[in-house]
């Protein structure tokens, strides 16, 4: 079945989203789809699945005119997609979930023996591992995202859209992944793949089209003929700046905060790490290794069970958030951007102005959007927030720019400790490399960060010292020598070894 | 659909009419309103009222405005509006017996005289004067009604109204007295408050039945839904021996006199309240004042009280006791001006 | 025991059983078989209201019209057979059915006009509560077949008539919930909106449903309500919003929609008819009825909520 | 809710974005906001009104719209800074029968002065809403359940302490200011009731305080994600008993002006007659019941509306039983009227972009 997009165009209220896009896709191809965070790719999608009628242009399903009214449309005529929302139904098991529009039934009602066998078969052809039973707000992240993709195939879909399906996963999952989006194309589906993860993109696509600002740059060419640096340069219209590096560095700044033998009632144990001022203190781990949680417990949002942390050399209790900005002058930028990062209905100057609220009040408390504007502009300009005013909600932002007000609201309170948990999560190339040069440039102007990633690549670019974290506790660390081969063993070797001894235990 | 339940006001109403005829000499061109304090059936035959007034004594029109729901502030933008269209006096029942009187007060402002209905404002008021009934003494004389039905012992329930209503302590205190007049010989077992409201009455007074059904002699009603709850809980329960006294003529009430499970209910005259209210209210409007000197009665509510009539009714007036109101009324109506107003 | 308390309407059930036991002991008349008739029946309509508020919820909407809706099935339906002498059963036929209508109405202006389900509902509340009105002028339809007045105050042993419609309404509802494929569209809707939409189920549909469902509910408890009190009081409905929210809420629903209980919905409908049988019971003082009701039910939520962070559900 | 489901930007106001607007009459109409939406609504039903009934505009019908409307604005008040923060106060009438109740006994029973009598009062509302906030953040139970049980202790304990006896022998300056106006009347507009500025000053208070103060953006930020709040560093369960303490000086506020209206002190007001109408007028008026979004001057149309179209009615004598019917329906019109033109304004938007 072959899908194309003929010069679609779609304008929301103060915004023109798309402007002429065209896309041909193939059954039996994997077609990568490329752009920055609002280029319209969503949009793209979300008209071809039947979430939004396009303003103008058509839609042809193997030559043939087609008009969705709604999502159904769609799905009956086999086009199916994994969004990048979290798309379940939280109190609604996996089984259900996956089969929620074609759920099986016997006498009028549903028959949940044949739910649960029949979305096994899904979970199988993915590899994920759950009882179908299970509500899936009990499952982590990652299996989420596979109950998503097991969903869409459920669909028997001829058309599958998958957009960041790897945003949450392993690089062992995104194997397996790759792997069952092979076999798909095998069998005849075509695949839209979207991602911002260029490796990913090379490896797997067979052509590529790219969005810019609403426009098609590239229209189905061929991957074969694509380089790495073509592809940049028609996503942003230049090409790519250098990837950044930090120079090592060695840590001779005063000490921020020392913690030893932390544990959590999340199930950290005998945690003990300082970090420094002017120093970027890597926390490397596997998903669900603990160091969100870890973090958490850092800034005073979750308790302490044990142990003792010491800040600027005094002995600390941190019982809020609120004191851990205030008193200890340490923020948190949360990885959950949507919902603990930014508040989407209020403007960029309100986030923004979010930690510095109490600075700028003035007598009992008064304080103007004037003053906000003021206070929050030189922050909004050194980020390059992409927008036109400064009252636009943030929820009218694309990811990458939320990430941005995120950030610029911790870059506003002055903190001297950030604690940055995946940065750069479904961010775009060009805002990536931006806020990995930002980061070097904060730690060197003196501020402590501890940085959380799950990307080694950044971890080995940015961080002065790496803490592998596996099952909440810290296995080991060393000084990055800024290799990415010997790093990688040293880190690999680690975790593996922590998980050997395990096995060995038991 | 009203027709059925309105044929008995419409026989009153019409042999009023006759009766009353010769009155309907001075014609006025007042425009006159009876407001009661929300929807409630006790108050349907002001509608017969207000048209059987505006027929017997010429006036310009009665109109039977009803509050949308019962809450003082729609009463009280009722009565706003009602000045603000040129109405030129008001005969009303107070939302609440206190609540009501800034905004009479406005009205008297204005020249627009105003008299309480079926219930009373509490004094101090700008309002004329109340004619009802006495809750006090009626609730007084029902205990004693039914202390009386049941052989002077046992023991009595009271089945109160709304607590936030100032008149429903006023009926416990009345029950009480009742009580404590037998010395003993009867007691108080409970009181039973918030039974004025269908559902809530209807499960109260069945759990009540259900738990002491033995031990209670008699019950009394205050309220008006607390007497046709507490009378159908009866028939349901077919339980004789327990006597009941209610309040008001409520169809279910008089069906259970005829049955045997109630033994009488506190009949007020809601027709004769609106009918001579009306006529009062008009008289008012002309410029009539009231007397300095005339009879009213005082209650613990008001000094210018004129009763409107009560009476027991029971298994042996239950046919009569219409024709005995309708009597009350047409004296009361009779004598009216010449006792209480003077007129230029 | 353990599996037990993971439950989460344990906790009413345990005050239930707790209130029970201490009931029996020091009110003895408690335990008498017309004692418990009167507790079962008042649960009847109560329960069926709470349905109705409790399906809105399930579609994370609100129902604000459930006692206006219920009022007016009642007087529609008296007056059809005190007024107009139409028989029993086609009198309830059409006095429910017009509670569906009324709930279509409620749903279709909410999808189609995209006007809060909250503001919808508070105006048709308004307006069902005005039709009430003029029909009935405030008068109660009295005149009622003695068939069906016989049935809302028959009883078998212990047992009213009248529970069978909510225990039917109960088994239904469950099994419409747990199995069939609009019930759980309902949910789904609830729980996520945007992801039941992208699933390909129609989400008009399902909140038209959910307030035709809720209509039907108010409706039949409406007609019930008329049967138990033995007349179609216009009053009927005017106090049944609280208990609307009130059961399921503290039954375990989430006012954020998606998650409901059924089991827990009905257990808090007769804890709360259990506190109230118990202030007459015991003879507390009327004015303090209302205190105690209040501190009783924060002392159930307080608790359930204990329970749950001990179980580590939240 | 429904709008959950709108996966399109929202429109922004004011959006910088706007190549020059075409200047016409109606344009200039149908732009802005639901709050300037709502007030052409008005407008236009204050015509109609006065236009088909003449007693509609009369001083004693405006003077009374304006009182009872002042009492019903605060109420809103009361709800919606509880509703700024996602949460609901099922107890402002309870709140508000204590207050009133208190109030009374303060200046008749205490023979306290009038203003000591009403910052006792005030407090007392407060109290009673920390109360509401203390239980919520404590118990970690919603607000709605609190509130919906602390409702229920509250007016019985008022029965308990009062017996429901009414008290009507307050202090003659204080019924008096209940009757008062400000101002000189204009021809046949009447001045301007004491209690319609108390409820524009409390107004303007709250407007300050969501505008231009720290608390305020606390509250907003609340309401709009909790949890990224919390994550920045603001004391969420603080800002959460802060609006309950804040809700229930509100709702002893309108009851305080509703005693000096009605000059006495009386049990049967307030109470359930407050719970729709709080969520009526702040809700019309734009306030989300997600939280994050508020409108004071949106809740003082709000009151506005429902008032006028009641008020307009029985000046035309429309209904009498059927009155409620009437009023439902107009409601509803006139909301769909603005989610008309809100919509038209939307599409002219993309239409532009």
């Amino acid at each position: 079945m072959a899908l194309t997009v003929d010069k679609a165009s779609k304008s929301f209220p103060g915004v023109r989203a798309l402007k002429d896009a065209s896309l041909e896709l193939r059954s039996g191809e994997v077609h990568a789809l490329m752009g920055e965070n609002g280029a319209g790719k969503s949009t793209l999608i979300k008209i071809i699945t039947g979430v939004h009628r396009p303003d103008g242009g058509r839609l042809l399903l193997d030559g043939q005119d087609v008009l969705f009214a709604s999502p159904r449309d769609a799905i009956r005529l086999g086009i199916s997609a994994v969004h990048q929302e979290r798309n379940l139904i939280p109190r609604f098991s996996v089984a259900e979930n996956i089969l929620l529009e074609n759920l099986p039934r016997r006498t009028g009602l549903v028959d949940y023996a044949r739910a649960n066998a029949e979305a096994k078969k899904y979970l199988e052809m993915i590899g994920l591992v759950v009882d179908t039973r299970t509500e899936v707000r009990h499952l982590s992240v990652a299996q989420m995202q596979m109950v998503e993709i097991a969903k869409a195939l459920s669909h028997e879909a001829k058309v599958l859209l998958l957009d960041e399906p790897t945003a949450s996963l392993t690089g062992e999952e995104a194997d397996a992944l790759f792997a069952l989006v092979q076999r798909l194309k095998a069998q005849g589906a075509a695949i839209l793949f979207v991602s911002h993860k260029l490796e990913e993109v090379l490896a797997i696509s067979d052509r590529v089209t790219v969005l810019r600002d609403g426009e098609t740059t590239l229209i189905g060419e061929p991957m074969a003929n694509m380089t790495r640096g073509r592809l940049i340069e028609a996503m942003i219209g230049r090409a790519e700046r250098i990837a950044v590096v930090r120079p090592p560095k060695a840590a001779t700044g005063a000490v921020k905060l020392e913690a030893s033998g932390v544990a959590t009632a999340a199930g950290h144990r005998d945690i003990s790490f300082t970090v420094r001022r002017g120093e970027i203190l890597g926390l490397y781990g596997l998903v669900g290794a603990g160091r969100t949680e870890l973090a958490r417990a850092l800034v005073g949002k979750d308790k302490l069970s044990g142990g003792t942390l010491s800040i600027d050399g005094k002995p600390a209790v941190i019982r809020s958030v609120e004191e851990a900005l205030k008193r200890h002058r340490i923020g948190y930028l949360s990885e959950d951007r949507k919902y603990e990062g930014v508040v989407l209905l209020h403007p960029i100057r309100f986030n923004v102005a979010m930690t510095i609220w109490d600075r700028l009040a003035r007598f009992l408390g008064f304080q103007t959007a004037a003053g906000e504007r003021r206070a929050t502009e030189p922050f909004a300009r050194q980020l390059e927030i992409r927008t036109p005013s400064l009252e636009q909600s943030v929820g009218n932002l694309s990811g990458g720019n939320q990430q941005k007000v995120s950030l610029a609201k911790w870059l506003a309170a002055k903190v001297d400790l950030l604690i940055i948990d995946e940065p750069t999560v479904g961010i775009d190339i060009k805002t990536k490399a931006y806020i990995h040069e930002l980061i070097g440039k904060l730690a060197d102007d003196g501020l402590a960060i501890l940085l959380i990633s799950s990307e080694l690549p950044e971890m080995v670019a940015l961080a002065d010292r790496i803490l592998v974290m596996h099952e909440f506790r810290i296995v080991d660390g060393f000084d990055n020598d800024r290799s990415y081969e010997a790093m990688s063993r040293k880190v690999m070797g680690a975790i593996h070894r922590r998980s050997d001894e395990a096995v060995a235990v038991e | 659909m009203q027709v059925t339940r309105m044929r008995g006001a419409l026989a009153v109403g019409l042999a009023l009419g006759v009766a009353l005829s010769p009155l309907a000499a001075l014609a006025s061109d007042n425009k006159i309103a009876l407001v009661p304090g929300g929807p409630h059936p006790y108050f349907a035959p002001w509608e017969q009222a207000a048209a059987d007034a505006q027929k017997d004594f010429g006036i310009a029109a009665v109109e039977y405005k009803v509050p949308a729901e019962w809450k003082l502030e729609l009463q009280t933008e009722l009565f706003e509006s009602l000045a603000a269209q040129g109405y030129a006096g008001i005969g009303y029942f107070p939302g609440d017996a206190v609540g009501v009187n800034s905004t009479i007060a406005e009205l008297k402002a204005s020249d627009i005289p105003a008299v309480a209905l079926g219930g009373c404002a509490l004094d101090p008021t700008d309002t004329a004067f109340c004619m009802a009934t006495d809750v006090y003494a009626s609730a007084y004389l029902g205990t004693k009604a039914l202390i009386e039905a049941m052989g002077g012992k046992g023991a009595v329930v009271h089945l109160a109204g709304l607590l936030v209503d100032p008149n429903t302590t006023l009926r416990v205190q009345a029950v009480e007295k009742a009580v404590a007049e037998t010395n003993g010989a009867v007691t108080l077992l409970q009181t039973l408050g918030d039974t004025d409201n269908q559902e809530q009455g209807d499960q109260k007074i069945n759990a009540l039945l259900a738990a002491q059904k033995d031990q209670i002699g008699g019950m009394i009603a205050t309220g008006y839904i607390s007497s046709v709850v507490a009378a159908t809980a009866l028939k349901n329960l077919g339980d004789k021996k327990i006597k009941l006294i209610g309040i008001d003529d409520d169809k279910i009430v008089l069906d259970g006199i005829k049955d045997g499970f109630v033994a009488g209910t506190m009949a007020q005259n809601p027709y004769g309240q609106g009918y001579i209210g009306a006529y009062a209210v008009d008289l008012l409007a002309e410029g009539c004042t009231v007397k300095a000197d005339a009879p009213f009665i005082t209650t613990p509510q008001t000094a210018r009280f004129i009763d409107s009539g009560t009476l027991l009714i029971n298994a042996a007036n239950l046919e009569s006791y219409k024709d005995d109101l309708k009597k009350l009324t047409g004296e009361l109506q009779a004598s009216f001006k010449d006792k209480f107003l003077s007129c230029p | 025991m353990g599996a037990f308390f993971r439950l989460q309407w344990s906790g009413i059930l345990v005050g239930i059983i707790a209130g029970g036991i201490a009931l029996a002991l020091s009110a003895p008349a408690f335990l008498s078989e017309f004692n418990l008739f009167v507790l079962l029946r008042s649960i009847c309509v109560s329960l069926l209201v709470a349905y109705a508020q409790m399906v809105m919820l399930g579609v994370g909407q609100m129902n604000l019209s459930v006692g206006a809706l219920g009022g007016l099935v009642a007087v529609v339906t008296g007056g059809l057979m005190d007024a107009l002498g139409v028989p029993t059963l086609p009198a309830i036929m059409i006095g429910v059915a017009a509670g569906g209508a009324a709930g279509f109405v409620n749903g279709w202006l909410t999808v189609r006009t995209g006007i809060n389900g909250f503001i919808v509902t508070l105006a048709t509340a308004s307006a069902f509560a005005g039709i009430n009105l003029g029909i009935t002028k405030a008068v109660p339809f009295y005149n009622l077949p003695a068939d069906f007045v016989a049935f809302g105050n028959g009883r078998v042993g212990l047992f009213p008539l009248l529970l069978i419609v909510p225990l039917l309404v109960t088994v239904v509802l469950a099994l419409f919930f747990a199995r069939a494929v609009p019930g759980r569209h309902m949910l789904a809707v609830g729980g996520n909106a945007p992801a039941a939409q992208l699933s390909g189920v129609s989400v008009p549909r399902a909140i038209i449903s959910a307030h035709v469902l809720s209509g039907l509910l108010a409706a039949v408890a409406g007609v019930l309500a008329v049967a138990q009190l033995g007349s179609a009081q216009p009053t009927i409905g005017s106090d049944w919003l609280l208990i609307s929210f009130a059961a399921p809420i503290i039954g375990g629903a989430s006012l954020a929609g998606g998650a409901i209980s059924i089991v827990g919905t009905l257990l808090a409908v007769v804890l709360i008819g259990l506190i109230q049988n118990a202030m007459v019971l015991v003879k507390v003082d009327p004015y303090w009825v209302q205190f105690l009701l209040g501190a009783l039910i924060l002392a159930a939520v307080w608790f359930n909520r204990y329970r749950a962070i001990k179980v580590g559900e939240i | 809710m429904t709008s959950a489901l709108d996966a399109e930007p929202r429109p922004s106001s004011a959006s910088a974005m706007d190549p020059a607007p075409r200047r016409t009459l109606t344009s200039l109409l149908l732009r802005g906001s639901t709050q300037a939406g709502l007030f052409v609504i008005l407008v236009v039903l204050w015509v109609v009104f006065a236009n088909l009934a003449p007693g509609f505009l009369s001083k004693f019908n405006l003077n009374s719209l304006l009182r009872s409307v002042a009492v019903d604005i605060v109420v809103g008040f009361a709800q919606m800074v509880v509703l700024a923060t996602g949460g609901m106060n099922l107890s402002v009438g309870a709140i508000g029968v204590c207050a009133v109740m208190f109030s009374g006994y303060l200046m008749q029973v205490l023979g306290l002065p009038i203003p000591v009598a009403i910052a006792g009062t005030l407090a007392l509302g407060a109290l009673l809403g920390w109360l509401n906030g203390f239980a919520i953040v404590k118990t970690g139970v919603n607000s709605f359940v609190v509130t919906l049980a602390s409702a229920s202790l509250f007016s019985g304990g008022m029965l308990i302490l009062t017996k429901a006896v009414p008290l009507n022998g307050l202090p003659a300056e204080f019924g008096a200011f209940g009757k008062s106006a400000v101002g000189p009347a204009i021809g046949s507009m009447p001045a301007i009731p004491s209690l319609a500025v108390v409820a524009l000053a409390i107004g303007l208070g709250l407007y300050v305080l969501f505008k231009h103060s720290t608390l305020g953006r606390q509250i907003l930020a609340v309401g709009a994600n909790a949890r990224a709040a919390e994550m920045s560093g603001i004391p969420v369960d603080r800002t959460i008993v802060f609006v309950h303490a804040l809700s229930g000086a509100l709702a002893a506020a309108a009851a305080l002006m509703l005693t000096a209206r009605l000059a006495a002190a009386m049990p049967a007001v307030a109470g359930d007659d407050w719970l729709l109408p709080s969520f009526l007028a702040p809700v019309i008026g734009g306030t989300a019941l997600s939280g994050g979004i508020v409108s004071v001057v949106g809740t003082i149309l709000g009151a506005l509306l429902v008032s006028t179209i009641r008020s307009g009615l029985l000046v035309l004598e429309i209904g009498n039983f059927w009155l409620p019917l009437f009023l439902g329906a107009f409601l509803l019109a006139a909301i769909l009227v603005e989610r008309g033109r809100a919509a038209y304004v939307a599409r002219e938007q993309a239409r532009r972009a």
